[in-house]
């Protein structure tokens, strides 16, 4: 075996990540990592990746027992990631970025920027990338970005590669150009680890998988010997639709949000968009396509480029979240950690802070407890009490407290953007049902998704975007993904 | 002929009604006098009609030094043979003081004058200068290369003695003291507490019970002052390296409703307001501000040839209680030290209310 | 009980006591008083009588109003090096005969009015600009300075209000005039900072800019408010500081800078973080006073204490990081 | 901050100097029009002569500055060293170095170990560091070994040696920041930690190599200013602390870390040097001289405009 993973576990704080996680790789192989959004993935290739140490278990490469708490010496043992978020630096050129931490240097001990660049042309040309190898990494496209990434991945000398959904921000071609790279590093008897849960990729290219769920093993199959849903029932434990609350039966009712040729900043769009006054919408599409620009120029009033947005029949006119606050709207960001919560404040004040936007300075600030507390009761939010530190709670719970933010104020429109992202299978569906009874109670939901499963069983309507511009229109629950998908991609990769 | 011999006999006559010895060559102050066996500047006159000096000061975050600049700049305009007086002021920076003085020697000046912000720092500088050809007078504070022209200098040493002097004999050679100190490791201070300790060798029974940095700053002085004085409910008698500080423990010592106590000053007119409005039992030795104006003379003496010694001493008597009114200003303000040479109309400039 | 239960039970009050514990340590101010003040009874009995106690509090009183409003900017996750710039001038100004000689309400409103421009200056270039914090008010601070020696000629003086000297100096019995003052402005300040809006979102602004943003907070005028607060309550600290001298003097102010940072970090708030609110402040302010006057008293010079006062700040920002985590 | 046009790294770290050069060249101009002595070869020297402990001291802070940190420290290490130096042993100078060494250890100790924001860590340092260079020399004065007098007034071919010891530390400072990996860790450090350790950085090693650096650049600035005052003296150092830091930030180098680079803060110091000397033969009071500092300051730093306010 190439690498064997045993019995991993890992927390962070009071929260599990992983609980007793084994994997094993083999030479010449791709090997898939499936699992939902917060199962445990990306912890566990962090740890194979040597970027924090497990909790317990054992990791062993040839046999040989590792123990690793630094990136570096995991690399120096032949494992090299190429992480899901981007680990280049905007201030440095293409060719730095390249050869960070392991310099071509001069007999004098300086860089030897020469030869760095010639090199940079050769393994850009790999992942087929024609770039000028001093630019500056900031002024890339993102697709430009992760596949430097993929290159700088790719040309170390290693023996097992981890791959951390790689095709999120790619498109097609870039896509096609990966995948013969990684046979080609299959064909070369290097093991590499896959995480993706775009199911036909992993079909297309992998030979086995391992599935996680919610940080246990779930199942381990041979490509060739499983279905899709085989692995989907492993993943989600349960069919989808008991995870979802019931579709709404009755109308949409008024319109109460109207996007009319709106177009956003860098996408060539128009959104044309309406959301009734009981429905959820979710808008769908590859990464990157404009999703957040369209839910931030309603919430934060980025001037549109063109078109308008009228919101209960008026037009929206607000500078800053503050306006779109004082106008009834509420965001959940994506980047909940950074965007969402006061991490060492209290659940209490997480919570009061959805009262404070558009109150004087001067005004006393209220923290009223018991709508806190009945809202507590009504997410179930777990915890001790509502005086402790918001950063103590896990995931799932912390999402329902930004909910609760914003039920608290009473907003007249709700944005969510990645409703569900690592939260646990059970907040999952709580959170799910509280959208729906908002909703039936008269306050619509935009959500964006990366999650077809998720806008699927919960929308009512998904709207696809591609390039800024709304392409199509499915009803949710009826829908399929293939569908979708071939709505996302255009004419691209049928 | 009968207009140039007019203006020759009165140049003789006003020559003679100030000094006696050379006609044109302002003669130094009477309170300076050389020290023993100090040899006396064997430079040649200088054939110029006119000189450019140079003076180079560590800094005026004072006032005393703000007056003393003021004398300097105040004489050399007095002087119409010097054409040019070059003030650097280094900011307190000793190292820029160096590169002042540097700049002062590129500039090719007859003369520099120095009031040093370092003992030992500017040596170097001040040998390039001597070994230039440029006299070199260093007042004020001292300066120690081996080679120099002229150097003025305060016994900073009987200024401690004076006031130790004070309190032991108002304290009938028994009691309790507590000493206010300067600026920790400042060499003025630590001069001045030597003369005070010099002093008490010969009073056993009068111990410093106590001492604390006020940094001769009002403020710090005062919190001093207060700590000192809560903590030690029996004492005497305040040593002070400075009248603001003396200022601040008088004000600790009403304010906290205890009675005054002998305490030594200094020659300053806030002070002396003071000490006049609240009858202390002070003495006020003198630092004089009027180096700055010696420093030219002593410039000019050796650039016109006039007998001068090497190294002289200024060693002013302190006032004493009785003599308050004939120095006290209160037509000035706090800041004026006393004692100054200045003209009244320059004074009131300065320090009028 | 079983042999379980009990080893429950043990590792229950092992787990509270250790909560207790950390409660306890989270304001470094408080162990640090009680230390200071053991440390003091042992060997220097007589810092620990009532009259020495009042007096270190009155001491106290201008570190703890510069400290508190330091702790505004710095709870935003900003600083303000701006205060000693203020007092200096706020000195020079008061001690002018216009402003000794006249009415006295120009000698309380000016002071306030100064620091609240500079600290609407510092929050311009700091929440609109983007620059950094520490630079623009260490530039601030030196442009002040330099304003303070130019209206002061180089050589200030002069004397103070007759109320802005009582104010600083004069006592209710035994109590002090100034240590009243503090009292007024600390309940000010901390029933902001717990009820009011902007204190609300201050902490919430320092604890994630991002976040309070996409809230919806006005974070850009809230951290104008709290520079102007701390401008504001510096230039109440200059009041006391000038009245307490009664006249003007050169450079009053520069060692509060320091010491006010000192102060708030002991007080347990750092940057982002207001955990220990105002009276851990205004303990902080009085556990440093107390321990310089502990050093003069034990005959430590300047060189200690700097020692010392260098090894609480380190200590304090170590703290308040363990109890983060 | 983003500069027009740079689209290479190598250029945009080029450009971020160019203000202060541009700077220089205008008050060059237009001293060289108001005084004719300014411009002076001799002038130029003693300037240059005078900032040569500056120099070194900047050289330190920026490496720190590129990487997102702050030295408040060096002012303090400068005078420690000044003070240990001037004690006359054959052991002072080892001995100072590795007092500064210790120093920057702390620093950097205080700041990955125990994750202490370093404007609060360098702050506790330069005042504990301050206490101790009273401790060890209380009074100003002491004397330095001879060698180090000879050193200070020493001349090559009319160039005081100083100046040329510290030109070409600059210069290799200059070469090791942009051109050698560890100057390149310095810059992926500065833009961010994270990232960098997962990019293969070891940031921790970055950052405690630059607060040593930093501290070991104080001492050679302290010994140098030791030499050239022939003592020491325990309060010597202490405008060095902003003066690095304006100096840093008028040379270009961004304070949150990531982009600049040595020349230009060395410029920059130049700059401050020549500006105060040239308004001292203007005769303007270093009351004004204070003002237009503060403003300079406050101006270079408005230049770098930050993802979001703060420190």
């Amino acid at each position: 075996m190439l690498l064997e993973v045993v019995d991993i576990a890992k927390s962070f704080g009071s929260v599990q990540a992983l609980r007793g996680v084994s994997l094993a790789l083999k030479p010449g192989s791709v090997h898939a990592v499936l699992g939902e959004n917060g199962a445990g993935k990306s912890t566990l290739m962090k740890i194979i990746s040597g970027v924090f140490p497990a909790s317990s278990g054992t990791i062993r490469v040839e046999g040989q027992m590792v123990h690793w708490n630094r990136a570096e010496q995991a690399r120096a043992a032949g494992v090299s990631t190429i992480f899901q978020e981007f680990i280049l630096l905007p201030n440095l050129s293409v060719a730095e970025n390249l050869f960070l931490g392991r310099e071509l240097r001069t007999p004098l001990g300086l860089v030897d920027r020469q030869r760095q660049r010639e090199e940079s042309r050769r393994i850009l040309a790999r992942v087929g990338l024609d770039l000028d190898p001093d630019v500056l990494t900031g002024r890339l496209r993102v697709a430009e970005q992760q596949m430097v990434e993929i290159a700088k991945g790719v040309m170390r000398d290693a023996r097992i590669f981890v791959f951390d959904e790689p095709t999120a921000a790619l498109g097609d071609r870039e896509a096609a150009r990966l995948f013969d790279l990684i046979r080609q590093l299959r064909a070369e008897g290097k093991g590499i680890l896959y995480i993706s849960h775009r199911l036909p990729e992993l079909f297309e290219l992998c030979d086995e998988v391992t599935v996680l769920k919610d940080g246990q093993f779930a199942g381990h199959f041979a490509m060739q010997e499983t279905t899709a849903t085989e692995l989907v029932t492993t993943m989600v434990g349960r069919t989808l639709d008991q995870l979802f609350p019931p579709h709404r039966t009755g109308g949409p009712g008024e319109t109460v949000l109207e996007l009319r040729d709106l177009r956003t900043t860098g996408f060539a769009g128009p959104v044309n968009l309406a959301i009734g006054r009981h429905e959820i919408v979710g808008l769908a599409g590859l990464e990157g396509q404009g999703q957040i620009g369209i839910t931030r120029s309603i919430f934060e009033g980025h001037a549109p480029e063109t078109g308008e947005i009228l919101f209960e029949g008026l037009p929206l006119g607000h500078a800053g979240p503050a306006g779109g606050v004082a106008a009834g709207i509420g965001l959940i960001p994506e980047d909940r950690k950074a965007e969402g919560l006061f991490l060492p404040l209290s659940v209490a004040r997480n919570i009061a802070v959805g009262l404070l936007s558009g109150k004087g300075l001067a005004q006393p600030a209220s923290v009223p407890a018991e709508d806190i507390a009945a809202q507590i009761q009504r997410l179930r939010i777990r915890l001790r009490d509502a005086a402790q530190a918001i950063s103590e709670l896990s995931g799932g719970n912390q999402q329902k407290a930004l909910l609760a933010r914003w039920l608290v104020r009473g907003v007249k429109l709700l944005i969510c953007e990645e409703p569900t992202r690592g939260v646990d299978i059970g907040a999952k569906s709580e959170i799910y049902a509280i959208l729906r009874e908002l909703a039936d109670s008269g306050v619509p939901v935009l959500i964006t998704s990366r999650e077809l499963p998720e806008l699927i069983g919960l929308c009512d309507r998904i709207v696809v975007v591609r390039d800024g511009a709304t392409v199509g229109s499915f009803p949710g629950g009826t829908s399929t993904e293939e569908e979708i998908m071939a709505a996302a991609i255009g004419g691209q990769r049928a | 002929m009968t207009l140039r011999k007019i203006l020759l006999t009165g140049t003789f006559l006003a020559g003679l009604a100030s000094a006696p010895a050379l006609a044109e060559v302002p003669e130094l102050n009477s309170a300076l006098s050389p020290v023993e066996g100090s040899p006396m500047v064997d430079l040649p006159a200088s054939t110029k009609d006119s000189f450019v000096l140079g003076f180079s000061n560590i800094s005026v975050v004072n006032t005393w030094r703000v007056q003393m600049v003021e004398e300097l700049k105040y004489e050399a305009s007095l002087h119409p043979e010097i054409s040019e007086m070059i003030v650097a002021d280094a900011g307190g920076d000793v190292n820029r003081q160096v590169s002042d003085i540097e700049s002062l020697i590129a500039r090719g000046v007859d003369a520099i004058l120095v009031a040093p912000g370092s003992e030992v720092a500017l040596n170097g500088a001040l040998e390039k200068a001597y070994a230039a050809g440029i006299p070199t007078i260093i007042f004020s504070s001292n300066a120690t290369p081996e080679n120099y022209t002229v150097k003025l200098l305060a016994d900073d040493a009987q200024f401690g003695r004076d006031g130790a002097k004070f309190l032991a004999d108002v304290l009938g050679g028994k009691g309790n003291i507590i000493s206010i100190r300067g600026i920790s490791g400042n060499s003025i201070d630590n001069d001045r507490f030597r003369g005070v300790e010099e002093v008490l060798v010969d009073y056993p029974d009068i111990k410093v019970i106590d001492e604390g940095f006020g940094d001769w700053a009002y403020d710090k002085g005062k919190q001093v002052c207060e700590s000192l004085l809560i903590a030690h409910p029996d004492v005497q008698g305040i040593w002070s390296s400075g009248g603001a500080m003396t200022q601040a423990c008088a004000e600790v010592l009403e304010e906290n409703g205890l009675p005054m106590i002998p305490m030594t000053g200094e020659a300053n007119n806030g002070f002396l307001r003071i000490w006049k409005e609240k009858d202390l039992e002070s003495v006020g030795p003198i630092s004089p501000t009027w180096f700055g104006q010696q420093g030219v003379i002593a410039a000019l003496r050796v650039l016109e040839g006039a007998p001068i010694a090497r190294d002289n001493l200024v060693n002013p008597a302190p006032i004493l209680k009785d003599q308050i009114d004939a120095f006290y200003r209160p037509d000035l303000n706090d800041s004026y030290w006393v004692g100054s040479t200045l003209p009244d109309e320059k004074l009131k400039e300065l320090y009028g209310k | 009980m079983t042999r379980a239960a009990t080893a429950e039970q043990g590792q229950k009050i092992r787990a509270r006591t250790l909560a207790l514990l950390r409660g306890a340590m989270a304001i470094p101010a408080w162990p640090a008083l009680i230390l200071l003040l053991a440390i003091a009874a042992v060997v220097q009995p007589r810092l620990m009588s009532l009259p020495f106690l009042l007096i270190v509090l009155r001491q106290s009183v201008p570190l703890a109003l510069a400290a508190i409003g330091q702790s505004l900017p710095m709870i935003g996750r900003s600083i303000d090096l701006s205060i000693g710039g203020v007092i200096a001038v706020v000195n020079v100004t008061l001690a002018l005969p216009v402003f000794a000689g006249g009415p006295v309400w120009m000698s309380l409103a000016f002071p306030l009015a100064f620091g609240a421009v500079v600290g609407l200056f510092n929050a311009g270039l700091i929440a609109f600009v983007r620059a950094s914090a520490v630079v623009v008010t260490l530039g601030v601070s030196v442009m002040l300075v330099g304003v303070s020696y130019l209206i002061s000629g180089g050589a200030p003086g002069g004397s103070v209000h007759p109320f802005v000297r009582e104010l600083a100096t004069g006592r209710w019995g035994m109590l002090p005039v100034a240590g009243g003052v503090l009292v007024v402005a600390a309940l000010m300040a901390g029933l902001m900072l717990r009820r009011s809006t902007f204190g609300h979102a201050l902490h919430a602004t320092g604890a994630s800019y991002s976040a309070a943003w996409l809230g919806g907070l006005a974070v850009r005028k809230e951290l104008v408010v709290a520079h102007m607060l701390s401008g504001i309550f510096a230039g109440l600290a200059a009041i006391i500081l000038t009245g307490y001298i009664g006249t003007g003097t050169l450079n009053l102010g520069a060692d509060l800078v320091m010491a006010s940072v000192a102060a708030v970090v002991l007080g347990g708030t750092t940057f982002g973080l207001g955990a220990g609110g105002v009276l851990g402040v205004v303990a902080g302010a009085f556990a440093l006073t107390f321990l310089a006057n502990l050093m003069t008293g034990l005959g430590a010079g300047k060189p200690a204490q700097l020692i010392v006062q260098g090894a609480i700040i380190a200590g304090a920002a170590a703290l308040a990081r363990w109890r983060e985590a | 901050m983003k500069l027009a046009g740079a689209t290479t790294a190598v250029r945009l770290r080029r450009l971020s100097a160019l203000p202060v050069f541009a700077l220089i060249a205008v008050l060059a101009i237009v001293l060289g029009v108001a005084s004719p002595h300014a411009l002076s070869a001799q002038n130029l020297i003693n300037i240059l002569n005078q900032q040569v402990s500056l120099i070194l001291v900047t050289v330190g802070q920026t490496i720190v500055v590129l990487t997102a940190g702050l030295d408040l420290s060096v002012g303090s290490v400068v005078s420690l060293t000044t003070a240990i130096a001037s004690h006359g042993t054959p052991f002072a100078v080892p001995l100072a170095i590795l007092a500064a060494l210790a120093v920057g250890l702390v620093n950097a100790g205080g700041i990955l170990r125990f994750g202490i924001h370093p404007i609060l860590m360098t702050l506790s340092t330069m005042t504990a560091v301050q206490g101790l260079a009273l401790l060890v020399r209380p009074i100003p004065g002491g004397t330095v070994p001879g060698w180090m007098k000879t050193y200070a007034g020493a001349e090559i071919l009319g160039l005081p040696l100083p100046v040329i010891c510290a030109a070409v530390v600059v210069f290799l400072a200059a070469v090791v920041v942009s051109r050698s990996r560890f100057g390149l860790h310095l810059m992926a450090t500065g833009a961010s930690a994270q990232s960098a350790l997962l990019g293969g950085v070891n940031t921790g090693r970055i950052i405690l190599l630059a607060y040593l650096l930093s501290s070991l650049f104080a001492c050679l600035g302290g010994l140098n200013l030791a030499a050239r005052l022939a003592s020491g003296d325990p309060l010597v150092g202490q405008p060095f602390g902003i003066d690095s830091i304006a100096a840093t930030a008028l040379g270009g180098t961004q304070l949150s870390g990531g982009l600049g680079g040595v020349a230009g803060p060395v410029v920059g110091v130049l700059f401050l040097a020549l500006l105060g000397n040239g308004l001292n033969l203007l005769n303007i009071s270093t009351y004004y001289q204070m003002i237009i500092k503060g403003v300079l300051l406050i101006l270079a730093v408005s230049a770098h405009r930050r993802n979001q306010p703060g420190l």
